[in-house]
């Protein structure tokens, strides 16, 4: 279903959502592009992609679990309650969307995790198309489309003066069923709204199905995970920035007489990640390198049948050292 | 880091917790002869004993206001007096880069307070105490590190929001 | 060394640095090599001749390469800009590598740009910059289509500006060059958060530490972080939950500080890579400056001074103590 | 099995009441631990081979096999050997202290495909704790399997663990136990011997036969090799794995060898499955 709003309109009935539901919308904080509270105003048009990826509202860096209390000899554990309060999120793009989706079957699947799985379904989703090519990004190679998506509950394209918005979920059909805001459009007008990418890579950078097949192959080739992990100063950049990674750390705070156990992010790059009472079995930096690889383009695709990395480019961009994943992926696919 | 008047409010008879690194050889003996001397001074101080003022790393500071004390004493031989020649000496150097930079982002300098009492010097400490103690009165709890909320223990990029 | 080639041109690099492999004289070679994102070099970690093919030296070689003598044990040649050098003589001062196993080829820099710097100055987002490129005594910067001519000031490093030390100070070759710094040193500007009250400079830095997301890259890059096994690991006692929040993340940050007082030469591979924009170097500046005025020193400039920690004077400072 | 609830916050910990220590070794310590909960007293189950997340409140969560039966359910046990934070804190405790509990996690020894054979365990040092669980299950259901040879060694007789129960069972007369220590003293009157060369002199015949292994690395090792000289195949190895976990769930990404999770997957393998890792991170 698509339908169309002016951009003043949108502010409006944004406006309006926020009597009802905490409304983050894409905000420059401290020179940072991040999603803040909405407080009425324009809605930004040069925004690219926030620098720390919107993963982090869903599977938050610093998350209270439970926490205890002891009191006149009694102890008590009690959880947190799991989040419920709704929420609009404006303006995610299509590969942080598709990220969040990825990091469904492993919270959400066999032990169902209430903080992610409440984070998921008290927020409403409203995606917004790209036009230019984010710096180091190769998401149409890894299969996502900058100018649609169905893993939102709907998605905006910016057309001259306003949106064109094509609804995909229920949730987001009620939603958007204001006549007052919205006004009805067609799949026609939907296809000839699309536009060309500025900046994109005119030629595939790789082919995905030679990268996964790489990747099984490279995996016990020592000397090249030796060679391409050498620059690498063991920084969890990669791994905080990144929108599917998600591996993480219990830790516990204690206060006298109370104490809250929290989680919160590691990464496969720390030495510490694995290490054991007698022996670490990823002590060196090329196996500890060679996981964060693998697990995206062969552990993780074997357990759920896709790849875990949607091209966002965050880690090429910000890596201290310019260890360019795209050209481990291009040397796997080779 | 100054105190927010609604919880000075909140708990009239709030008392300071100051934790004193003291040095075994000067200023723990101070404190004792303090002590056995009936001279009264506040019973807000923690003290530790250390062997000497240049074992006090500044990360013991550090960790000590992560965990919530309100004030921090360090105290040792007054300078050529050192047990060990130049512990003290070692600890000054440090002790005066560390307040410097605890100043610089904005922790009050009156929460961290060093100073030189000797085995015999019973009166100073009573009143290097009482002034400390007087001093981290005036500035209130430190709140810069509690416990999160329970119940809003999220931190996302949103969370706190002007 | 038995024989110094005082001076190399950048055609000469490449066979300096064959030879040095061919005679044994190191085991490997820091350069830079190419960058595949806009505006970043890629350090260069050769370990035979032909590993230099890629070897280049351009523009915007902002790392401090002498981060990797933490890893790379042996004899090692390295490229080093005047900035760098001071690393390298911190680094033997601690102890960490020796003189005699480095062949240290300096390098002329013209100062080093800071895109975020020059997406303000040109009013784009850094993400918009196409181009800078470096003419005569200017900057042109192209984005979005548009270009705009800014100068020095307004697009170098701040560490730039004030360079001091323009030509290494320790080496055994040079590559051709000039080595005077890319403006006529101005002083540094003071930093106004120093003269706030304190209790505004709290709410400076509790916002920036709030921020940080403990990836330590920050003290990963740093060449002054050697430490083997880092304090924030040890969990017994634990000095630092891994937790990002506030209380932790200014534990850390004034605790890495500490830890290399005295090393730290102000090289700003700190500032440069964090991912959440901190201004580390405020820090590390404010106690540069009060090792100089309290102490006289100075980090990574003399070989024989004693290092700030590991000596006192009778006369030190000491006002701030009861 | 105890399927999670729906809506349940998953690590959130059961508080357990310790209610027996034993002191094992110099540094090792068995606990017994009962639910506060007397309905999970009753509707608790496991199988050998699972494990759990054991809290320290306040110094968190580390990971060990159960190490009773499930056989014998009036309390459960697991045994620690101190070395790091949280093993450290549990052998500050004392008897009547709260801990948490959160399982059982992992997969199990294979029950059924052991049934009706003749079973060879060989453990080293604390690595007989998870075998413990399954040797008490199988004495307990004794005529659902052929022979039964425990082999154990630790490297000093002082290392030896659960000596109580190797007293039972060397009195048992329908199990064969041999227990051997790397070097004895003036009061060890038993073997001698390296296991995987107590192993060899043993000679165990492999048709019919299960051998299920735990120890240290290096005692893995051999004797993977000793029993290969043996005659067992892959496919009659069992063994449990260890890897640093954190939520044994399959979530923070830390226990993977290859794409497969010690949490969700192990930590039970057999010898067959080993040999295919794609990974040899373990």
């Amino acid at each position: 279903m698509y339908r169309k709003i002016t951009r003043e309109k949108l502010r409006k009935w944004l406006i309006g959502l926020s009597a009802r539901a905490e409304i983050l919308v894409p905000a420059k904080m401290n020179g940072l592009w991040t999603f803040r509270l909405f407080h009425n105003q324009e809605l930004p048009q040069n925004f690219l992609n926030s620098r720390i990826p919107p993963k982090n509202l869903f599977f938050e860096p610093l998350k209270g679990l439970l926490g205890w209390k002891a009191a006149d000899g009694s102890f008590q554990v009690n959880s947190c309650p799991a989040p419920e309060a709704a929420r609009v999120i404006f303006g995610l793009k299509p590969c942080d969307a598709r990220a969040l989706r990825l990091l469904q079957p492993v919270f959400t699947g066999d032990y169902p995790d209430v903080f992610y799985a409440g984070n998921l379904s008290r927020t409403l989703l409203l995606g917004q198309a790209c036009r230019v090519q984010c710096q180091g990004s190769f998401c149409s190679e890894v299969g996502i489309d900058r100018q649609d998506s169905v893993d939102f509950d709907v998605f905006f394209r910016e057309i001259a003066g306003g949106y064109i918005v094509r609804v995909i979920t229920e949730k987001g059909n009620t939603l958007t069923g204001e006549k007052e805001f919205f006004e009805e459009s067609s799949a026609g007008e939907w296809n000839s709204a699309k536009e060309e990418i500025r900046g994109k890579n005119e030629i595939p950078l790789f082919n995905l199905e030679k990268v996964k097949a790489g990747a099984r192959e490279r995996f016990p080739d020592e000397d090249f995970w030796m060679r391409v992990s050498a620059k690498c100063i063991n920084c969890g950049i990669c791994t905080y920035l990144c929108p599917t990674c998600h591996c993480f750390d219990l830790c516990d705070l204690q206060r006298p007489g109370q104490g809250v156990r929290f989680r919160c992010f590691d990464s496969c790059a720390f030495p510490d990640f694995t290490k054991m009472a007698v022996h670490n079995p990823r002590e060196e930096k090329w196996r500890r390198y060679r996981q964060r690889v693998s697990h995206k383009f062969n552990f993780f695709y074997e357990n759920f049948q896709t790849v875990a990395c949607v091209g966002c480019g965050r880690c090429v961009a910000h890596c201290p050292v310019n260890l360019d994943l795209r050209e481990v992926l291009l040397e796997m696919a080779r | 880091m100054e105190a927010k008047p609604e919880t000075e409010k909140k708990e009239k008879n709030w008392e300071p917790k100051i934790l004193a690194f003291l040095c075994r050889w000067c200023s723990y003996a101070g404190a004792d002869l303090t002590g056995s001397s009936r001279i009264s001074y506040p019973a807000n101080v923690r003290i530790l004993r250390v062997p000497c003022s240049g074992r006090v790393n500044p990360l013991f500071i550090l960790k000590t206001l992560r965990s919530g004390m309100d004030g921090i004493l360090v105290s040792g031989c007054h300078p050529g007096d050192c047990h060990y020649t130049a512990g003290n000496y070692n600890a000054r150097r440090k002790f005066a880069i560390l307040s410097r930079l605890l100043e610089y982002v904005g922790i009050d300098p009156r929460r961290v307070q060093f100073s030189w009492v000797s085995a015999s010097e019973r009166d100073k400490f009573a009143k290097v105490v009482s002034a400390v103690v007087a001093d981290v009165k005036a500035l209130g709890p430190n709140e810069l590190f509690q416990l999160p909320d329970f119940g809003q223990m999220t931190k996302g990029p949103t969370s706190p929001d002007p | 060394m038995s024989e110094i080639i005082p001076e190399v041109s950048k055609d000469g690099l490449l066979d300096l640095g064959k030879k040095l492999f061919d005679e044994r004289r190191v085991d490997y070679f820091l350069g830079y090599k190419k960058g595949t994102v806009r505006f970043k070099t890629i350090p260069l970690i050769a370990r035979k001749g032909e590993d230099l093919q890629e070897l280049w030296v351009e523009d915007f070689f902002h790392a401090n390469l002498s981060l990797y003598l933490k890893e790379i044990k042996g004899r090692v040649g390295i490229l080093a800009k005047g900035c760098d050098s001071r690393s390298l003589v911190s680094l033997i001062k601690e102890g960490q590598i020796k003189r005699e196993d480095l062949y240290i080829v300096g390098i002329p820099c013209a100062g080093q740009v800071d895109p975020g710097k020059a997406a303000k100055a040109a009013s784009c987002e850094p993400e918009e910059l196409e181009e800078i490129i470096r003419r005569n005594q200017e900057f042109v910067i192209r984005a979005n289509g548009q270009e705009k001519t800014l100068s020095k000031t307004q697009v170098l490093l701040d560490k730039c500006l004030f360079c001091q030390y323009p030509r290494p100070l320790i080496f055994d070759s040079l590559l051709t060059g000039d080595y005077v710094a890319p403006v006529s040193p101005v002083a540094r500007a003071q930093d106004d958060l120093r003269q706030k009250p304190v209790s505004e400079k709290w709410a400076f830095w509790s916002g920036q530490f709030e921020r940080c997301i403990r990836c330590y890259a920050c003290r990963n890059v740093c060449p002054a972080c050697f430490c083997p096994r880092c304090i924030v690991e040890e969990n017994m006692p634990q000095w630092v939950s891994p937790l990002p929040a506030e209380g932790d993340n200014f534990v850390f940050h004034l605790m890495r500080l500490l830890h290399v007082a005295g090393t730290c030469v102000s090289c700003g591979e700190c500032q440069r890579v964090c991912p959440v924009e901190i201004p580390l170097m405020k820090l590390n500046e404010k106690m540069t400056d009060d090792l100089r005025e309290l102490f006289d020193f100075v980090a990574g400039v003399d070989l024989e001074k004693a290092l700030p920690f590991r000596t006192y004077r009778q006369e030190d400072p000491q006002d701030f103590i009861r | 099995m105890n399927a999670p609830e729906d809506g349940k916050n998953i690590y959130q910990p059961h508080l357990m009441e310790i209610v027996k220590i034993i002191p094992e070794t110099g540094d090792t310590k068995t606990f017994h631990i009962q639910f506060q909960d007397a309905s999970l007293r009753e509707s608790f189950s496991f199988v050998a081979g699972q494990f759990a997340e054991y809290s320290v409140f306040g110094e968190g969560e580390a990971t060990f096999c159960i190490s009773s039966s499930p056989t014998r359910m009036s309390h459960l046990e697991f045994s620690v050997k101190r070395v790091g934070r949280v093993t450290n804190a549990l052998h500050q405790l004392n008897e009547g202290d709260i801990i948490g509990f959160r399982g059982p996690y992992g997969n199990y020894f294979p029950l059924d495909k052991l049934k009706g054979k003749n079973l060879l365990f060989i453990g080293g040092g604390i690595g007989l704790a998870p075998l413990r669980s399954l040797i008490h299950n199988v004495v307990d259901t004794r005529s659902d399997y052929r022979e039964i040879t425990i082999l154990y060694g630790a490297r000093s007789p002082q290392d030896l663990c659960f000596k109580y129960d190797l007293e039972t069972w060397e009195r048992n007369p329908s199990l064969k136990m041999v227990t051997t220590v790397d070097a004895g003293d003036n009061k060890w009157k038993g073997k001698v011997g390296l296991v995987p060369m107590v192993l060899e002199e043993l000679k165990p015949s492999a048709g019919e036969t299960m051998a299920i292994t735990c120890g240290p690395p290096i005692m893995i090792r051999y004797t993977l090799k000793s029993l290969e000289k043996l005659g067992f195949t892959p496919s009659q190895v069992w063994t449990t794995l260890e890897m640093k976990m954190k939520c044994g769930l399959g979530k923070c990404g830390r226990c993977n060898i290859g794409p497969l999770y010690v949490c969700k997957d192990g930590p039970v393998f057999s010898q067959e499955e080993i040999q295919n890792f794609t990974s040899d991170e373990f």
